[in-house]
């Protein structure tokens, strides 16, 4: 494995170091990837039970359905399924010839204890809307609906479906996923140590790829071991001596530097989330809405991806990523900075310009606490938004915690502003953050409203057809717009990183993520 | 009262006397010459600094060194020099609030345990071995992690963190001296403990401590870098050097003054420190009863 | 008479670990916030909440709580991770040998090059090699180690790629660990020891020593560096500790995986067994560390061997 | 066997120690006596070689053993000589034994290392050599560490280290200062039948007058780092010539009368820097004149004694 050494830091020159001292280049054919930031930690590959998956997770399980990047679904355990025009049963029917690793047969029984397991698990709300599967032949079953759910094949195809063998998902209990993860994917887990690595080999009689792939075979590689590394920078330094091979999230700033190497190849995907900015509606002074809404003035969507983000990704000006149909709101919704009226809002709201450059009303000044987590981009992005809210007069004080104390903090109400991130490509998210009975986590703005959950019910459970649903969805998420309970910020796009001299990646790269399908088509640089 | 005075005497001129030899040798003078600048420096930041060291200017961010910004901007585009200037304020505070603390504590705690020994002692000297032989990164980490982030949980772990030195450093002080024989003479004479421990054993100990604890400040400085690259330190965005040196390794590739000049600053301050520290030690001529700690 | 000190000293040490076993039980208590709300589902009843407090045992008084614990403890058994969901020594026993094996050869690095650099600084009386030694030293205790880890990276990684940048992966990626770990220990040691074989030179029988005949070599391996072991031991017995959770910085940097840094996971996401685990892990290794360090002594120094029994 | 012609001692610029000479036979014993602070133990060093390790060096003069003069020898040579053929006994018996190591194999060394003998026979030897230095149970001794034996008993092992490989001279560095009384006359006795049994020549350094007039066949006075006088022990006692023999031989305490008064010596012993010119002693002198205090006193001779004093004629007067 060739790598090499041009750096601009110290000395400077290109210096080809002969030969590699490192075990890290085994010749064997294996490739190493790191995690990105937001993927470190899983507990366990266990996509019925555990709340947070990593990318290894859909080479080990497939899916009845997959979607494309353009939002469209493709067969894959599936190879067909047609829904009754009252929504309320799908019958699916599944590929023969299927097994899953430790041998036992993939067909519809299979199925059935799959669906049944999510009962009482954190991941419950998939399935939530099937009342009940029939097995009605070894390769068909049908799934008779409680209520029409038009975005069960996108759950379908989410990662938090992939099918795991109904005998070992028995025996193994608890810890399923931890000892052993069996599943009908193209690799199967050979070793895993939580919080350090990953190692999948292949599974030799994998032959169901999904056509998001063009190799539908057994993976091209033998082994893929995913590693764990928490700094950022260190797993930069990796990709760039040639400890690993691909990169899957590549903070912005290294982006810059990274393109400048001859052997490190980007990939810009289309983004799957929102940085935003959550205010507590039930913390004075935002129980004000003259308040809230200048709050949301004050930030600059365009500087800040101009500046920080140096152009990459785009301003987000609404709650849901700009792919969604249902992101195309009533534009005079949308958060768009404009610092005069913010000012104008908060004289109106009785906020007087102290000497200070801090507003007061009587003698309480415009001081209020934003919390962030202690990563570097969240921690970065705080202090621009702490900067662009003093230029009208709000004095923010900052507090950076680790990720699950902040959860603490977000419960016990301490909170006034945050700046956070989500990463999800379905509309339904604003009922996972704006829905009355989760406050505090992830309901940071605290938002209790009737009308609010009205609206939400219907969107969640009253919409048949898909149509119908985008209409109830986009309804919701203009009501939540107008009462400014945040702040868009950014959209990041998801950048993957790879050395060009070690592999070839396919492009364009098929899925809304870089996930098991693309895997498949990854070819070792002779 | 009467007996503070004379301690407050002799020390002074003890004090007077050792300083004076201490700034005597060269490297005394230079170190010293050093730190009493860098203390100037941290009062008088305000007035010192170009700039304002959070006003950000996103568009020329990331400047390297030159006009008029000194030593370069960092990502946000704020002034590197101010902020190392004001970083030595919140460095340098933090870290000698809480080796005052430490001492405070240590001294007490050494006093009391080297003077009534017995169980006592046994059960102090105990706790404080183990806070001693316990990483200090993780007393730090615990420590924050039940009172939070920020300077002040991070100023009471540097504190309990070298507890210990300062106290196995007092007691041995005490134990020595308590069996001078001018101390067995004040006892005969039916003074209480109190007044021995105040007018005579401790203006002795004060010395070695002092030493010992400008050392400490030192180590404090680092510790406190340490905890700004968890993030856990001076929240932004108050400069501290740990937390300009740990602001994100990946401006080591884009920006390397940024974390390159607080670095030096935090290593040439330790190094004066220590420099400064050995020529007290040899003015004051404590070398062997420093061994004590 | 080693085994009969060794003995007191061990009785000494049970009160001790007792009332450590205390601390560490109770210090969870005092981080704000419980594992309970990492685990609940979201949107679940206060039933729910109930009944994994109580299938934790989180709800019965403290004392009895204690005593499980140590009983628990006393059969190896640590207990079920709230939040990572598994056996807390199967969590243990998977970062305990990252930690062993970096921090004890960070230990050995340390002690061995800091004590010959000490010996030959105390030996060698030249003013160069003084003033090198001097500053080294200095050095040592004035780099913080995540800076030194990023610049042993930056030098030995990226420019001259002789060893990997992170990992756990061969003896390759332990070098620049232990070397960062080990510059700051080594800096202690060799500080130590300088002073303590100058001491020793000044010893009124070491010119005795000569008067007999025996040659500098004889007199300074066979008489002077016992005498200059005896604070050296203790200083390393003491940092015994560091060799399990002293390593955070240095395993967050280089992404190795160890006690240190699971403790620090745990405190993060309030695991409390994995935390009181990990806790009396390293308490376990700084007893034992005083323990080695006494008994070290007492082996090599007559006159405390008879005093203390 | 030993001797010692004009021997001249500096540390730096400094000379505590000149114009030394004296010469001891087998069997013989010189003493050389005077106040602490006037450079004598600094003579057992420079017998030694061992100046170097105090930061020493000799300006002058020769020291002849056996016909060979040491100021030149190489120190590999010097090392056979240190413990083989002289011994040296130092002063604080407390802290001249080795804390850490057991009694016996501290005494083996030196057989081993200069008689080649292998540890058995080298603690056979020991053990002999402790006995005749009535040490009880010797075998047993070999076994215990320095802190668990008496000063004296720690002196005596001292002693038999020095005499552990048979040595021809033993230079005794204020032996007995450090020990009390009784015990103090116990080792002058040891030492007064070694000389005679072994036909040993034995150096004894002291400030005791009375421990000199007991064991010494020679005596050098010496004073602020020169020999004031030196002779055979019957004459320089019956009659002194310089005013400080005098002075010291009149310090020591006889008849039993209460009310015999101690007498001492006004002043104080020069320190080495400020070293009076001309006659050292002129200050604290009752009969100084002006010569005395400018130009430094010859010796002059008279049969096998001498005394360097301008007046050394006139002082035939025993003191009051």
């Amino acid at each position: 494995m060739r790598y090499s050494t041009k750096t601009q830091i110290l000395s400077g020159s290109a210096i080809v170091a002969a030969g590699l001292l490192f075990s890290g280049a085994a010749m064997a054919q294996n490739v190493s990837i790191a995690f990105s930031a937001s993927e470190l930690g899983a507990t366990a590959y266990n996509p019925v039970a555990a709340s947070t998956l990593n990318t290894a997770t859909s080479l080990i399980y497939d899916r009845l359905v997959e979607q494309d990047a353009d939002q469209s679904y493709h067969p894959h355990l599936a190879t067909s399924w047609e829904e009754t025009a009252d929504g309320m049963a799908w019958t699916f029917s599944l590929l023969e010839g299927v097994t899953f690793h430790d041998d036992t047969p993939f067909n519809a029984a299979a199925v059935q204890s799959w669906i049944a397991s999510y009962a009482g698990t954190e991941n419950e709300y998939l399935v939530e809307a099937i009342g009940s599967v029939d097995v009605i032949d070894d390769l068909t079953v049908r799934f008779n609906m409680d209520r029409p759910e038009p975005n069960l094949l996108y759950n379908l195809a989410s990662a938090f479906m992939g099918i795991p063998s109904p005998t070992a998902f028995a025996e193994l209990g608890d810890n399923f996923g931890v000892t052993a993860a069996v599943g009908t994917g193209p690799y199967e887990l050979q070793s895993f140590e939580i919080g350090l690595e990953t190692v999948l080999v292949r599974n030799e009689d994998y032959t169901w790829g999904s056509d998001l792939s063009e190799n539908t075979g057994p993976g091209h590689i033998e082994t893929f071991t995913f590693r764990e590394i928490p700094d950022q920078s260190t797993a930069f330094l990796e990709l760039r001596t040639g400890g690993i091979d691909l990169l899957l999230g590549v903070p912005t700033d290294f982006l810059q530097i990274l393109e400048a190497e001859a052997n490190i190849q980007i990939i810009q995907m289309p983004g799957v989330g929102i940085s935003y900015m959550p205010i507590n509606v039930t913390a004075p002074p935002f129980d004000n809405i003259l308040v809230r809404q200048a709050t949301g003035m004050a930030i600059d969507q365009e500087g800040i991806v101009a500046a920080i983000y140096n152009g990459v990704g785009a301003p987000a000006h609404n709650f849901l990523i700009s792919s969604l149909p249902e992101a195309n709101v009533d534009p005079a919704l949308n958060v768009t900075y404009n610092p005069a009226r913010a000012r104008e809002l908060l004289e109106e709201a009785g906020w007087v310009m102290g000497n200070d450059g801090v507003r007061v009303m009587g003698d309480e000044r415009l001081t209020v606490r934003l919390y962030t987590a202690n990563t570097t981009e969240l921690t970065r992005l705080t202090q621009v938004v702490q900067a662009q809210l003093g230029e009208i007069g709000m004095e923010a004080i900052i507090t950076v915690f680790d990720s699950s104390t902040i959860r603490d903090e977000y419960r016990n109400n301490t909170h006034q502003l945050a700046v956070r991130s989500y990463d999800w490509n379905n509309s339904d998210i604003l009922d996972w953050f704006f829905s009355g009975n989760r406050l505090g986590y992830p309901n940071v703005s605290m938002w209790q409203d009737e009308e609010g959950q009205r609206l939400n019910d219907i969107a969640m459970t009253e919409s048949s057809t898909s149509a119908e649903r985008i209409a109830n969805f986009t309804a919701y998420h203009e009501y939540v717009l107008s009462q400014h309970l945040f702040v868009p910020i950014y959209q990041p796009t998801q950048n993957i990183a790879f050395n060009s001299d070690a592999i070839t990646v396919p492009d364009p790269v098929r899925g809304s993520r870089f996930r098991g399908q693309s895997f498949m088509d990854i070819q070792i640089v002779e | 009262m009467k007996a503070s005075s004379m301690t407050a005497r002799t020390l002074d001129t003890f004090a007077r006397m050792s300083i004076g030899r201490a700034f005597a040798s060269g490297i005394g003078m230079v170190a010293g010459g050093f730190l009493i600048l860098l203390v100037l420096v941290a009062i008088f930041a305000p007035w010192i600094a170009p700039f304002d060291y959070a006003a950000q200017n996103l568009m020329n961010a990331n400047a390297p060194p030159g006009w008029p910004h000194l030593l370069g901007t960092d990502e946000f585009g704020r002034d590197v020099l101010s902020r190392v200037i004001f970083g030595a304020r919140t460095s340098l505070s933090v870290s000698a609030t809480a080796i005052a603390i430490s001492m405070a504590a240590g001294m007490t705690l050494g006093a009391a345990a080297g003077y009534f020994g017995g169980f006592f002692e046994r059960a102090v000297m105990t706790v404080v071995d183990l806070t001693w032989s316990f990483p200090d990164i993780l007393i730090a980490l615990i420590f924050v992690a039940i009172i939070g982030p920020g300077l002040t949980s991070t100023t009471f772990a540097i504190a309990i963190a070298y507890l210990a030195q300062f106290t196995r450093l007092t007691r041995a002080q005490i134990v020595r001296l308590k069996r001078e024989t001018f101390i067995e003479a004040t006892v005969n004479l039916g003074a209480n403990p109190s007044h021995i421990l105040l007018r005579h054993l401790m203006p002795n100990a004060i010395a070695p401590v002092i030493v010992v604890g400008m050392l400490a400040i030192g180590d404090g400085i680092v510790l406190e870098a340490t905890l700004g690259f968890f993030g856990l330190g001076a929240q932004p965005p108050t400069p501290s050097w740990g937390a300009m040196m740990s602001s994100g390794t990946a401006q080591l590739f884009l920006s390397p003054w940024v974390i390159i000049f607080p670095g030096v600053a935090v290593a040439v301050t330790v190094i004066a420190v220590n420099l400064f520290g050995d020529e007290l030690i040899r003015a004051l001529d404590i070398r062997d009863r420093l061994r004590g700690a | 008479m080693i085994l009969r000190y060794t003995f007191l000293r061990l009785l000494m040490l049970i009160p001790v670990s007792f009332s450590i076993s205390v601390v560490i039980f109770m210090i969870v208590y005092l981080l704000p916030g419980d594992p309970i709300d990492n685990l609940l589902r979201v949107g679940s009843s206060p039933e729910d909440r109930a009944e994994l407090v109580a299938q934790y045992g989180l709800d019965r008084n403290l004392v009895i709580q204690y005593f499980v614990w140590i009983g628990n403890m006393f059969q190896g058994e640590f207990g079920q991770a709230i939040v990572l969901r598994r056996p807390v020594a199967d969590l243990v026993a998977q970062n305990l040998p990252y930690s062993l094996t970096l921090g004890g050869l960070a230990f050995l690095f340390s002690s061995t090059v800091g004590m010959t650099l000490g010996t030959i600084s105390a030996v060698v009386r030249h003013p160069v090699l003084d003033r090198f030694m001097r500053g080294f030293i200095l050095l040592g205790s004035t780099v913080p180690g995540f800076w030194l880890a990023l610049l042993l990276i930056l030098f030995f990684s990226v420019n001259l790629g002789w060893f990997p940048v992170s990992g756990a992966g061969g003896w390759t990626s332990l070098v620049l660990p232990v070397l960062t770990i080990g510059f700051g220990g080594v800096a202690l040691v060799a500080r130590v020891t300088r002073v303590a074989l100058l001491d020793a030179q000044r010893e009124d029988f070491v010119t005795l020593l000569h008067a007999k005949g025996l040659s500098s070599g004889t007199i300074l391996f066979r008489h002077l560096m016992p005498h200059a072991l005896l604070p050296v031991v203790t200083i390393l017995a003491l940092r015994i500790g560091w060799i399990l959770g002293g390593a955070v910085t240095v395993e967050f940097v280089f992404g190795r995986p160890g006690l240190g840094s699971l403790l620090i996971r745990a405190l993060g996401q309030r695991d409390y067994p994995v935390v009181q685990a990990c806790l009396l892990m390293l308490a376990l290794a700084v007893m034992l560390g005083t323990l080695i360090g006494d008994v070290a002594q007492a082996s090599m120094d007559p006159r405390i061997r008879e005093k203390k029994s | 066997m030993l001797s010692v012609r004009d021997l001249g001692v500096a540390f730096g610029a400094v000379e505590p120690l000149s114009g030394v000479s004296f010469s001891v036979e087998k069997g013989e014993t010189i003493g050389i006596v005077g106040e602490s602070g006037s450079g004598k133990s600094l003579t057992a060093m420079s017998v030694m070689g061992l100046l170097p390790l105090i930061g020493g060096r000799i300006t002058g003069g020769k020291i002849v053993f056996d016909g060979q003069d040491l100021t030149d020898l190489p120190e590999r040579a010097y090392r056979k000589l240190r413990g083989g053929r002289i011994g040296l006994i130092t002063q604080n018996p407390m802290t001249s034994l080795d804390p850490l190591k057991k009694i016996g194999p501290q005494v083996d060394d030196v057989a081993r290392l200069h008689l080649g003998m292998d540890a058995t026979q080298a603690r056979a030897r020991t053990v002999e050599i402790l006995g005749t230095l009535r040490i009880p149970e010797p075998a047993l001794i070999c076994e215990r560490y320095p802190h668990q034996m008496s000063g004296g008993m720690k002196q005596r092992i001292v002693i038999a280290m020095a005499l552990a490989a048979d040595p021809d001279v033993l230079i005794a560095d204020e032996p007995t200062t450090a020990l009390d009384v009784t015990v103090q006359a116990q080792i002058i006795r040891l030492l007064d039948d070694l000389v005679k049994q072994r036909n040993l020549a034995l150096v004894l350094i002291t400030h005791d007058m009375s421990v000199v007039a007991q064991t010494c066949d020679n005596v050098v006075v010496m004073y602020a780092g020169r020999a004031v006088e030196y002779g055979p022990v019957e004459t320089i006692f019956d009659r002194p010539r310089h005013p400080y023999t005098q002075a010291l031989i009149a310090c020591i305490p006889r008849g039993l009368e209460e009310t015999a008064r101690l007498t001492g010596i006004e002043g104080t012993v020069p320190t080495v820097i400020n070293y009076p010119k001309g006659c050292p002693f002129h200050p604290r002198c009752a009969r100084a004149e002006a010569i005395c205090a400018t130009d430094p006193p010859d010796f002059s001779v008279e049969g096998d004694s001498a005394a360097a004093c301008h007046f050394a004629e006139v002082a035939h007067a025993q003191p009051a």
